[in-house]
């Protein structure tokens, strides 16, 4: 059964449209987050900014194997993720901004992009804080007997935190369709992996919970789109979770106040990750398959660019939020 | 009107609401198969089922956020603790998801839920297990705070707050769950809010919540026996307070005693204190004085467990002095 | 390297001696507890009591092979442990009464026994709250050179917890010299282990961590010693932690408050696991190797009782404390 | 004399200590190859080793009470937290280990060490990351709070808090690591409970601590030029609290205004109200006011930001109708 989900992601690679569609959405994301460091550097957003850039492949892999009426959580590097899920780049620009028209009326900032449109349930910024969530997400699902699943993100870090531990325990002990995805980007902050796990092979946590798990490459999206749609069918089918460790790299810092070398990873090594930028890795097989030519790169990467302008133009045009707005939002009216 | 123990109907308000709506679940360490720690689930796994009812690994972090995120997607999770003192654990989650949930999400993800379980001091449990989190619980937009101290609020509030679009903390009382009182058998709900003026008195205001209630009542009869006449206001809800109606009871009585059971430093009484003075200022003719646990950890031998505790002798003391009678 | 532990052990049970003095651990830890059920039900003593009977083969068998340097640490559940470790009846039997000559000035009760003298850390109350701080108590010794260990004793249940994870990982990461002893009896409460953890081989969460790890019977005081030997001679020469589940089982109810048998296990259940008495299987052992006559464990436990009874009278004729002990130690006075 | 950071206040205090004393070493997040996250352990990795400069996984319950088992055994450990609001996830250790072990061990195991990071709100990190932590740690009997507001204060006191036996908080602030002020090169030392009278006046008292000190003392200069003199007294340490040094200053003043970073509900301004109106009852002119956050989870936006952080305005309006100016 799990092997049908294959087969039919390999025929999928020959997909113009499907790849189009995919390289769309990780140049879109890059695109996004290139003017997003700009703005940021121009004082336009504030606070914490945590770009994605190298990731994009786990997003648009992942998120292309969901349905619409599955969930999503993830952490504080959400942008490339709500951008994935479908959320205008207009209401995540102008949630940077911190303005009115922000998914989440600028309330929250970089950190915690919301959207209920598209079950896009958070940017949390506690690390390990949303994995319960996730589980609860699960059980819920399974609660109403739906056939959904809750796709969860995380850093590589969040692997060594007891919320992890908590919430898959559970997850794996009533069997919830909750689909984990590490994000390993070798680094959590300054702290390489190794110098925080004790082990290395971090997918092998899932051991200690009998859960389904696998390991793949991040930078390929068909490498992440066939180890996801595998778990995405296990929780649909059998209601049952899974760990996925996908390796990746962060080719900016941490966050914007974090150089992009130095303290803790050389040039060389970031140079050398670098290579394997996701973007230009499916550029190069659609170039190869024929089913891209420069010039149509090069009107998308236009039409692109021009849809973050205006992502831009529309957040730097949307109203400041009145005052009375810092009191709205506490509480809920209760309406049951 | 039948009489009931605390427990019952706290029982009865979370098994009404589960026959009433069915996103209501239970969830909590003990609460299916042990018929609950202390026995408010009793028979809940038998009516409702494993999915409607269910025992949870010792992860209060992990259920609390799982209630969380169940809530986001529209259950509404009834979480038991333990006690409040293992919620200790569980606080990132009621602090820093449902808390906040709603605010960061611009208004998008409402979480319904209430967070409930005995909370301070019983007998000789010691430092670990003895502690008030009103005061800490208060402290936060975003949560709602009940601690009722009859078994006629506790049911009513128990499903005012079950039905609150709002995470609600709860707190009971193991000391509190056998004692008894009237509760009718129909449907009702008290306002998640308002103060209750449990005795009518013109000499001296006790402020109160949770199971200081019953002492209060107990310093009003007795003092009531020289003369003396406590308004007695049950807090019932410490977020939002019900700010009028202790100050309406402090320009009345023009003194005032604020009884807890936590620690005083950033007590509750603290912040009653603060309002009354703020509003009654010219009406006081005396401090307002607090009644609270001792300012230490809870110790174990039973002699030093009592003289720790606020009590009945500690409070009429303190509602002496006020009244300058001492 | 640890086998040669292994065969030093098997020569040791042979040793009249040494399994005397097992055996007298054994029973003066059933005796003790024995009274404190019939003290409890007298009102002598109070609050929550959780009786260690059944399990004395865990505690013995662990400590007798511990040197008094090293440290103990452990759950509410530490009456039989900190017997064994070598407290007095008399110390422990005055805190359970609540008094001034309790080992803890009466301020801890039942669940939390400590003593300096015998480096014996504590009795803590919040389940797997203690773990952590064994961990750091590894981290001492390494810190400082020595070659002790820490024995951490937990329920099974504490391994579903964050702190658990948490701090393995770090023993683990940091190669201290933890021996983490999971008492597996089976309950958490009312809670069996397999409605807890989605694995029931629990000393495999230690794969997690790469941890070294171990299952053994927890009835069988040479069992016991022996795993244990291996993990403290791993503990002592390589610094290195190990995980060691120990199957054992409670005879009594979780606290006194607890039913024997009933919701959540069968009588029958329990009158099997009876039948394993681990103090009944060092005796008969005993006897057949002629190491013990039935005159010798009269004797035995006629002192045994006059020691406890001796530890009953000194409780209760020790004092209340003092209302002014009520505001000490809150906080040491600072001398350094 | 020199004038350094308050960054740079505190890494000479824990430089200092670690050279003097070889049982202090430093854990947490960062702290070691990272240099720290916001630089104060910076070259204490070079310095010390990796053995008392530890470099933590992301797991604030497992190595706070890592800290407080190596405390146990003789150790002085100081723990960093990246942020206050991170100790959430470690509050159970903090509260039910460190300042519970020397009262339920008797007297046995004192626990000397430290928990220190930035508190409050810095600029934009919304709800999550922008909490102040004072009140909640002040609450707990057992644990002893500091929050110093200068670089002068914060040298002092880290040096007392790692020499002192007991668990001590120590709230530093992410906007005031940049602050500067004269720190001398010598060894000194200053007393953990003993407030500062940073400002002599005689019109209105202002009770604060940690960040607020800087407003304070802005208003303080802001009204002097209208010929309204403020005493302002900066806590330093909030539990044990220096209830002589305020109850001092309002006997002179007649009013007072208490101003902090975190809510309102239960905060530490509560606290100092109830000392206030308990002791200096016939002394007081008007009510006490508080300045606080707003009782709201921190927004993004900025202008909300701005709106809900007390700030100059906020205690310039509050002196003012305090002194009944408006
Ligand atoms: C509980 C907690 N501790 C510390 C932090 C500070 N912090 C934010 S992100 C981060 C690193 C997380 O790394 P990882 O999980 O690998 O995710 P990545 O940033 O690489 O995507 C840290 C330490 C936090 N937000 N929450
Ligand atoms: C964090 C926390 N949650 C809940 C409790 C209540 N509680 C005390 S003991 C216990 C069961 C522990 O079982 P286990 O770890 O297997 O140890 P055992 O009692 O069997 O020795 C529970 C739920 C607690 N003390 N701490
Ligand atoms: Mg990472
Ligand atoms: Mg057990």
């Amino acid at each position: 059964m799990l092997s049908m989900a294959k087969k039919k992601l390999e025929a999928d690679t020959k997909d113009a449209a499907r790849d189009t569609a995919l390289l769309h959405s990780m140049l879109l994301q890059r695109r996004f987050e290139e003017r997003t460091a700009e703005a940021y550097a121009l004082g336009k957003i504030g606070g914490f900014c945590h770009l994605y850039i190298g990731q994009e492949a786990v997003s648009t892999g992942t998120l292309s194997m969901l349905r619409p009426d599955d969930y999503v959580i993830t952490t504080y590097r959400d942008h490339g993720q709500a951008i994935a899920r479908g959320m205008t780049p207009r209401a995540v620009m102008a949630e940077l901004f911190g303005r009115q028209d922000g998914c989440v009326r600028g309330k929250g900032g970089s950190m915690h992009m919301f959207d209920a449109n598209t079950n896009f349930l958070g940017g949390h910024g506690i690390v390990g804080g949303h994995v319960p969530l996730a589980t609860g997400v699960g059980f819920a699902i399974k609660y109403r007997g739906g056939d959904q699943c809750i796709v969860c993100f995380m850093g590589e870090s969040v692997v060594n935190t007891g919320a992890f531990h908590e919430a898959l325990n559970m997850a794996a002990l009533w069997k919830l369709p909750c689909v984990f995805i590490i994000e390993n980007n070798r680094y959590g902050m300054g702290t390489s992996l190794e110098r925080a796990s004790a082990i290395h092979d971090i997918y092998e946590r899932g051991a200690a919970y009998n859960m389904a798990r696998q390991q793949c490459d991040g930078q390929d999206v068909f490498a992440v789109r066939a180890a996801v749609g595998e778990a995405v069918e296990r929780a649909r089918k059998e209601q049952h979770p899974t760990l996925l460790e996908i390796r990746t790299y962060r080719f900016m810092g941490h966050s914007m106040s974090d150089a992009v070398s130095g303290t803790y990873r050389t040039k060389a090594e970031l140079e050398e990750y670098m290579k394997r930028d996701p973007i230009t890795l499916l550029r190069q097989r659609m170039e190869a398959n024929g089913t891209l030519t420069e010039e149509h790169l090069r009107a998308m990467d236009a039409e692109i660019k021009a849809v973050v302008q205006d992502a831009w133009d529309f957040a730097d045009a949307s109203p400041e939020l009145p005052l009375e707005a810092l009191y709205e939002d506490v509480y809920a009216d209760t309406t049951t | 009107m039948p009489v009931i123990t605390y427990r019952d109907a706290l029982g009865a308000a979370i098994r009404e609401e589960m026959q009433r709506d069915d996103r209501v679940f239970l969830m909590g360490e003990e609460v299916a198969v042990y018929q609950g720690a202390y026995k408010v689930s009793k028979g809940f796994l038998q009516e409702f089922g494993e999915m409607r009812v269910v025992d949870t690994p010792i992860t209060e972090l992990g259920f609390a956020g799982v209630g969380v995120g169940a809530a986001m997607v529209g259950l509404r999770p009834v979480i038991e603790f333990m006690t409040w003192n293992f919620a200790l654990l569980a606080i990132d989650q009621v602090v820093n998801a449902a808390a906040k949930m709603l605010y960061m999400s611009g208004g998008q993800f409402k979480i319904p839920i209430v967070f409930r379980g005995p909370n301070g001091a019983a007998l000789q449990l010691s430092a670990q297990h003895s502690q008030a989190w009103e005061s800490w619980l208060a402290h936060i937009p975003g949560l709602k705070v009940i601690a009722p101290g009859t078994p006629y609020d506790a049911k009513g509030l128990l499903k005012s707050a079950i039905r609150d679009d709002n995470p609600v903390c709860f707190l009971e009382g193991e000391m509190l769950y056998n004692t008894k009182g009237e509760v009718p058998d129909e449907d009702y709900t008290i306002p998640i809010g308002k103060a209750d003026l449990k005795r009518e008195g013109d000499h001296c205001s006790i402020i109160t919540h949770g199971k200081m209630v019953l002492v209060a009542m107990q310093a009003a009869d007795q003092l009531a026996k020289e003369g003396i006449r406590l308004d007695v206001v049950d807090l019932r809800t410490i977020r939002p307070m019900d700010v009028e109606a202790i100050t309406a009871s402090v320009h009345k009585t023009n003194r005032a005693v604020v009884l807890e059971e936590g620690w005083e430093v950033c007590g509750v009484g603290a912040q009653v204190v603060d309002y009354i003075q703020r509003d009654c200022f010219d009406s006081l003719d005396a401090p307002v004085l607090r009644v609270h646990q001792a300012d230490v950890p809870m110790p174990y031998a039973k002699g030093l467990e009592r003289a720790a505790k606020p009590d009945l002798p500690k409070t009429i003391a303190a509602v002496r002095k006020v009244m300058y009678l001492d």
